[in-house]
């Protein structure tokens, strides 16, 4: 099972929440959330994103700050796609699933992990619209929804 | 000592990779910042703290001993997912 | 398009995402909500649940709730895909897809549309194990999680 | 008049509908409550105020006229999707 895998392949969401509720048959509760590259932004008409990945602090990165969440201990798996290099607009580049017997728990699992992703997960992201290009970095609204999670299960 | 610029500074330096020879008198990762930024522009960014690096695919602090390191990489705040 | 389905044909979750994701491609976020039958009950082993609707008040009342919530109004598009009839345990009740230019307003969408229609869809369900069976309400934490939205986006 | 009864009233009933004659001194929801769970057991949960009424597909109080409606629905409060 491999629970995050991070790679410039194409995301097909369908396929792998098929694959991921195959494996989570009976679980009651399973949540997915895809983000896409969206067309348009302050900078203006977006072409792509470009995201890099480090090799290897990326993937362990993750691994340990969702290992060691209580929010993700209510779940009964997880799934992590991301998508790295140059990604066109209206492609995915990020599917996460969350699998739990209630459904509030799988909502919460999906829910973090987004907010980890887009706050502290160790990507960079360079924005190429039509005129411009400019390296990205999370809004106060990403920081805000991240650190909603600080004191949960305490 | 292959060292990796990600993300911006990889644009600012111009270049994502490149291999060097340390002097002797430089042996942790925080002389290495200060040795790289004063060898040519386009590097003083390095010596911002908010630029982490790791050793051999760990973090280090600037206190660390890189000097046997076979790679280094300069990490600056990472832009989300 | 419709966005409310009701029928006692099986369905099939990541069918219902790729197409929502295809008509939502630009979006940046989807969020999906799978509801299975769960294997076990307080009542023991589940074979299967039967699900009963109301030709019509089902429908309409789903469609008025939603299309008068200030929290699907965040929403650009969403679906519910809710089976009746005898539901196998491991198989798919309801299917609910939220899109949003962000991630927030999608989460927000299908939790919302989860706790509706665990509380106020017009639906009865009875649980069939294999020594019992009996008819079933929503739990007490049903109806709390549905009355966090009592107040929303006033 | 073809009466319907939803969820476990069709089980405490023994069918999921009927055709039925109303008398002429039934003419509201709320009379038809009564007098049909007056004609034999069973039909007692008729008269619990949580069972809604709906007449020709729309929700209505026990004060609505009835007496012309073409299907009335017995609905017990709802179990969740």
């Amino acid at each position: 099972m491999q629970r995050i895998r991070i790679s410039p392949d194409p995301i097909d969401p369908a396929a792998e929440l098929e694959a991921f509720t195959r494996k989570s048959a009976g679980s009651g509760a399973i949540v997915s959330f895809t983000g896409q590259v969206r067309s348009s932004s302050p900078g203006g008409k977006v072409v792509k994103l470009h995201l890099q990945s480090h090799p290897v602090l990326t993937q362990s990165a993750i691994c340990d700050a969702f290992t060691d969440s209580p929010v993700l201990s209510s779940a009964t798996d997880w799934r992590v796609v991301h998508r790295t290099g140059d990604i066109p607009a209206g492609e995915t580049i990020v599917l996460v699933a969350a699998a739990a017997d209630h459904r509030r728990a799988a909502f919460e699992a999906a829910d973090f992990m987004m907010d980890y992703l887009k706050t502290e997960a160790i990507f960079w992201k360079k924005e190429i619209c039509e005129q411009t290009s400019a390296w990205i970095e999370p809004r106060a609204q990403d920081y805000a929804d991240r650190s909603r999670w600080d004191n949960h299960g305490r | 000592m292959l060292i990796s610029y990600y993300g911006r500074l990889a644009d600012s330096i111009g270049m994502a990779q490149e291999e060097c020879a340390l002097p002797g008198g430089i042996a942790t990762a925080g002389a290495l910042r200060g040795w790289l930024a004063e060898r040519r522009g386009g590097y003083a960014d390095l010596t911002d703290a908010k630029i982490r690096i790791a050793a051999d695919d760990r973090f280090v602090e600037d206190v660390a001993d890189i000097a046997n390191a076979a790679q280094i990489a300069f990490l600056p705040p990472v832009g989300g997912g």
